[in-house]
């Protein structure tokens, strides 16, 4: 399809707070996108009508409970039934940070029966708490996430973290098993890295927050559903890496190759 | 007391009898019904009512009582002070507004008008800034506190319309390691109170999507027993935007978070009939935020103020209601009329005095035009927050409200808006600090590490990333440098797609120079807050002024605040700088005495183009360092001084003339890209400025230190920790050297060393080394104090 | 009927809880001689059903549908008729 | 000895309490019939002490010096041995 006719869905609730960000990204890439409360989403439109869907990130009825809990669940009662279908077609949904914790908590992530009833996994209190700093991480997706597919395996992103709750947990009880699965279904999407690449094993602040084998974000098994703790919408321009002031300052940033490929395989695929 | 009769209705109203009241029979009624009221205020009501030969009620009373206070009415700063040489008009009016009106700068769009200060940005584009205080919740309940303090500066924010994009803090505490046992009754901790502050300001600002981008974090004895607490706040609107245009029909619409019993301080109202009925209701002595109702309010405002749906806004903050519908009633020459009983209330049970001045949060008062009013309503419904038409705007020049259909207070406006002027008296105390004696020492390596683990110098960085500093994506230069995370001078933000205009946010304070001399610490911290504003590449730079004070009632305090005020008027005349918005918060005492006097001043800057903004990291070996500036035997109230144990007097002083063109050509060799990092000099001197440019960087200097320009022969511990003002670093490459020289020509400068690949810190004098230390032990000494378990 | 709901909300055994540690810390850095201290979460809820049994259904569900992920957390209900 | 000691936060009555206001309106939302929620916080501090009294005393220290505010929350202890 034709990039301008790409219609992206932008879903805000009371305390999403990333959205502007997302899309002004979304816009510079020649799509349209469109931002709308979850309440008229829920009353007045039509999944159907839209190619991507996107949970920008925030305090989505301020994390009360959970982070990202309660819009998850209000969600799954409004609109379960048409976001699923919408995930079974292939369309590309996104989650970011808090975002991502709706697509855990909605049981789209990890997802490895297709949505889950229950989540199968948590984003927890990070270990030193609140932080908004810079990370890097690296592509380690093997090609099941299509949408990232312009972004070469092993690609080292520089994005901003800024969450209190975006530890990647799974159950202890399943650990290894789910762990294993994320691996064999090419589920891994991106890693907390050293500047060389090298995985930041736990190691604080290179792993911002003691996320489980450094995941800073997963895809389902059919890579259709994205969910990462970082924000590549806060670094899509040059202006906003942490050096440009010594490195050269670029038109775009390290979170413009994320938006890129995203929009090139829908342009593709659809 | 028989002055004071319930009224036959079936809620709690009270008349009050003023006709003929004596002193003590005044006195025993402001006591009765808790209102802070001088006498001299109380007279002046009593005499109002005398002429209008009706009995009050407690509603109306309750209203003078809030619109006197000094919150609301900022008595101190606009009555007259009696000195020793003759009485000052108005603080306010002779000095700081005076300085503003006499610069009589064409940019400056609305100045000390309205709830915030607003300046033209780029076309049509204006920014609206507001620095508050919140010290006393904050010393209370600090986590409840501090939060609160955000939520009510970004509602000054939206109070003019504008969209908030930045918010600064900046907090003063006591030393964390003060120890348990000599803490008075009553005081709360420092680490319990930083810990508290930082996660309140962290949790409100995070939660409502705007960036803290800039603020400071100062520790000393003074602020144990009182905690400062500064929250700033800085929007975007379109000159059409700024709608004050309220007329005679309009609707009086409240919006936001339901009214409770929050905030309803001092109320002694307990006779005996009332507590039966007011026990059961506990009043919150603190606040508690709520960041999604405020974040569903900016929405909606954003989009009324965008199609111009409302004639005026204002936030309610102290007063409550009472102020925010009397004001702007005042204001537009109006008269205004108010049933209580559409306001809905959190708790069952309020008297209509409690609703009428609740300050329970999150809260915003709009006018609007009977033809909008439906779509007004809906807006806020969309965003899932309730708003509520509760009265109209009339011509009648009163306030009146209603409850239940019944009067309950009638209230001429001008009588509340033209209170009686308070006196207070400024006197010096006879105290002097002395200058120490000690000898110089020899290892300068090791004062220098111990200076950048002073608790203010050392990393802030475990409060500036507990806040957002990126969310909205417009950072451009951000608190904290690249990947070692140096101390940024200033915050510069892109806030518009289609414009490369940058704004540049920087602060000042130097409240250890307050304890030496008042007037050298208010023209300190305008030059710290002006310097780091220059040093990143901002000009056209316009201040606020938020002073945190002792009790006025005191005159040697009173003194200080005189001090402070006059050296605003000479140092920000000079610099050509117009003040544009302020705050004071005085009766800052506690158990263990007054506030250090305390005058932040907060500079909003703008950069033409934001790419050329500066940073302070070192860039490139083989480039040439300069020190722009003269130093000084400036050490009282230093960071060196206090690590020896001495206070001192030599506070540093500062020549306006000079320090305004060399900061112009700093300016203009930042529009020629000549320099390539910046960085400031304060505390710790010129020392802690070299290691913080190099360890930002990861790039080593050497430096020759007879090369620095001094008055006079100094001491090399003077030399390099003296905190003479007006002093930057710069760094410009070999080959623009000749250029940056000319423009410098006329100016203190010198060329005092180059950037080298190896990553140390050596500093020479008279060809030997006085100073070599790796970056990796000055970074890790100025990254642990503050990182270390709490 | 009216029924009053409390819900503890605690960590799974075997994840660490940072909140809990860091709690810890500031106590034994007040001087107590604490061992450890988890965090958890309670919430009160006053609710209608038809009989206890009813309310004790109503109440799991909620937890498994909102006030818990299960991945992460135990909870603990005490229901009292009011 | 060693004790564990569960305190339980809540806000005095009076005061907002925004995150049981919107778990009570999410909880509606999902079709629950809610009147209201109070969210509290609670703690489980294991600690030494050399007998029960001093327990109950040191903990009643800790409550009010880090992990309650008088000013604004009630607290409840239940103590036990181990
Ligand atoms: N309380 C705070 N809130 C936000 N930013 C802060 C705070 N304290 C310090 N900062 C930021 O950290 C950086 C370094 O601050 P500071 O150490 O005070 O620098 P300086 O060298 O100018 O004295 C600045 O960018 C400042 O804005
Ligand atoms: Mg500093």
């Amino acid at each position: 399809m034709k990039r301008h006719d790409i219609k992206v869905l932008l879903m805000r609730a009371p305390g999403t707070n990333c959205d502007l960000e997302a899309l002004r990204a979304f816009r510079d890439m020649g799509v349209q996108a469109e931002l709308v409360q979850s309440q008229k989403v829920f009353k007045t439109k039509n999944l159907d009508d839209y190619n991507i869907i996107f949970f920008p990130g925030g305090f989505s009825y301020g994390d009360y409970v959970r982070s990202g809990a309660i819009w998850a669940k209000e969600m799954e009662y409004r609109i379960g039934k048409e976001l699923k279908a919408f995930v079974e077609e292939g369309k590309p949904v996104i989650g970011v940070c808090n975002g991502f914790q709706v697509l855990v908590e909605t049981g789209f992530l990890p997802g490895f029966k297709g949505k889950s009833i229950e989540p199968e996994a948590a984003l927890g209190n990070s270990t030193h708490g609140y932080q908004c700093r810079w990370i890097r991480m690296k592509k380690v997706n093997k090609g099941s996430c299509q949408m990232l597919n312009s972004v070469e395996e092993g690609t080292i992103l520089q994005t901003p973290v800024a969450h209190g709750e975006g530890r990647f947990i799974l159950p202890p009880d399943k650990l290894e098993q789910h762990l294993k699965k994320l691996y064999d279904n090419d589920q891994m999407v991106f890693r907390y890295c050293r500047e060389d690449g090298s995985p930041a094993s736990g190691e604080w602040p290179i792993n911002p927050n003691g996320a489980l084998d450094d995941i800073a974000g997963i895809c389902n098994p059919e890579g259709n559903v994205l969910g990462l703790m970082p924000h590549p919408e806060r670094a899509y321009y040059g202006h906003l890496m942490p050096t440009w002031t010594s490195t050269g300052l670029n038109k775009y940033g390290d979170g413009y190759p994320f938006f890129d490929s995203v929009i090139k395989f829908t342009e593709k695929k659809f | 007391m028989n002055r004071i009769v319930r009224s036959s209705q079936a809620f709690e109203h009270y008349l009050i009898d003023l006709l003929n009241t004596s002193d003590a029979e005044l006195k025993e009624i402001g006591k009765t019904l808790g209102l802070g009221l001088s006498l001299q205020e109380l007279q002046y009501i009593r005499d109002h009512y005398l002429i209008k030969e009706k009995k009050a009620t407690d509603v109306e009373l309750q209203t003078y009582d809030q619109t006197f206070s000094e919150h609301c009415s900022h008595k101190t700063f606009k009555g007259y002070v009696k000195t020793p040489d003759g009485t000052i008009n108005g603080l306010l009016k002779t000095y700081i507004r005076k300085e503003t009106e006499e610069i009589n700068a064409p940019w400056c769009y609305s100045v000390f008008e309205d709830n915030a200060g607003i300046v033209d940005l780029v076309d049509d584009t204006l920014v609206a800034i507001k620095v508050e205080t919140h010290n006393h919740p904050s010393a209370i309940e600090p986590f409840g506190g501090a939060a609160t303090g955000l939520g009510g500066v970004i509602r000054d924010i939206l109070g003019v319309w504008a969209s908030p994009i930045a918010c600064t803090d900046v907090l003063c505490f006591g030393p964390l390691n003060y120890s348990y046992e000599k803490l008075p009754e009553g005081v709360k901790h420092p680490t319990y109170l930083f810990n508290g502050v930082v996660d309140g300001i962290g949790s409100y600002g995070n939660s409502i999507g705007i960036p803290t981008v800039n603020g400071a974090t100062v520790f000393d004895d003074d602020y144990t027993g009182n905690v400062v607490v500064y929250a700033g706040c800085v929007g975007l609107l379109k000159k059409d935007e700024y709608v004050k245009n309220v007329k005679s029909g309009d609707y009086v619409v409240l919006a936001g978070g339901r009214t409770g019993l929050d905030g309803i301080h001092g109320v002694t109202f307990a006779s005996a009939e009332l507590t039966k009925e007011s026990e059961a209701i506990s009043r919150p002595a603190v606040q508690v935020g709520n960041p999604i109702e405020e974040e569903k309010l900016k929405r909606a405002i954003k989009q009324i103020s965008e199609e111009h749906l409302g004639s005026g806004i204002t936030d309610i903050g102290g007063g409550g209601i009472s102020c925010g519908i009397c004001e702007t009633a005042d204001k537009y020459d109006l008269g205004v009329s108010v049933d209580l009983d559409k306001i809905p209330l959190k708790a069952a049970k309020m008297a209509p005095w409690e609703i009428w001045i609740s300050e329970s949060q999150e809260r915003m008062l709009l006018a609007v035009p009977p033809k909008n009013l439906e779509k007004v309503i809906k807006i806020f419904k969309d965003e899932q927050t309730e708003a509520t038409a509760i009265g109209k705007y009339d011509q009648t020049g009163l306030a009146k409200l209603n409850y239940h259909g019944v009067k309950i207070a009638e209230i001429e406006l001008k009588s509340l808006f033209n209170p009686p002027k308070t006196t207070r008296t400024a006197n010096k105390l006879a105290k002097k600090s002395v200058e120490p004696e000690f000898p110089e020492p020899n290892n300068l390596g090791l004062i220098l590490k111990k200076l950048l683990a002073s608790y203010n110098i050392a990393s802030k960085e475990k409060v500036v990333r507990r806040y957002d500093h990126e969310v909205k994506g417009q950072t451009v230069v951000k608190p904290l440098q690249g990947w070692n995370s140096g101390p940024n001078n200033a915050a510069v933000l892109k806030p518009l797609e289609k414009s490369d205009v940058g704004i540049v946010i920087s602060s000042g304070l130097n409240p250890r120079y307050g304890k030496i001399d008042p007037y050298w610490m208010a023209a300190s911290s305008i030059d710290e807050a002006i310097r780091n504003n220059v040093a990143v590449g901002g000009r056209r730079i316009s201040l606020l002024d938020n002073f945190t004070w002792g009790s006025p009632e005191y005159p040697d305090r009173m003194d200080a605040l005189v001090e402070a005020c006059k050296a605003c008027y000479e140092i920000g005349k000079a610099y050509n700088t117009p003040f544009i918005s302020g705050k004071d918060s005085l009766y800052n005492e506690s158990p263990l005495g007054p506030v250090a006097p305390t005058l932040l001043i907060t500079a909003l800057g703008i950069i033409p183009n934001y790419s050329n903004a500066v940073t302070m990291d070192l860039k490139k070996a083989g480039n040439k360092l300069y020190l722009i500036g003269e130093t000084k035997k400036e050490l009282g109230g230093s960071e060196y001084y206090n690590l020896h144990g001495y206070l001192g007097s030599s506070v540093p002083k500062l020549d306006a003339l000079k320090a305004v063109q060399s900061y112009q050509n700093i300016t203009d060799a930042i529009d020629s890209k000549l320099i390539l990092s910046c960085h400031d000099i304060s505390e710790g001197g010129l020392a802690v400025a070299l290691a913080e440019m190099a360890f930002t960087g990861g790039l080593g200097l050497n430096i020759n230190l007879n090369k620095v320009l001094a008055n006079e022969k100094l001491r090399l511990d003077f030399l390099l920790f003296s905190e003479s003002n007006s002093r930057m670093l710069v760094e410009v490459s070999e080959e623009n050297s000749v250029t940056f020289e000319k423009i410098m020509d006329g100016t203190t400068y010198s060329s005092i060393g180059v950037v080298t690949k190896i990553p140390r810190l050596d500093l020479n004098y008279d060809g030997k080394t006085v100073v070599d230390e790796a970056l990796s032990e000055l970074i890790k000494a100025w990254k642990t104090p503050l990182e270390a378990p709490r | 009927m009216n029924f009053k709901a409390f819900v503890y909300v605690t960590l799974k055994q075997g994840y660490s809880d940072p909140e809990g540690e860091t709690t810890s810390d500031a106590l034994k850095g007040l001087g107590y001689n604490v061992s450890s201290v988890r965090s958890s979460k309670a919430y009160e809820v006053i609710f209608e059903a038809a009989d206890r049994k009813k309310a004790t259904s109503l109440v799991d569900e909620m937890c498994r549908r909102l006030l818990t992920n299960p991945t992460k957390d135990d909870y603990r209900v005490e229901i009292s008729e009011l």
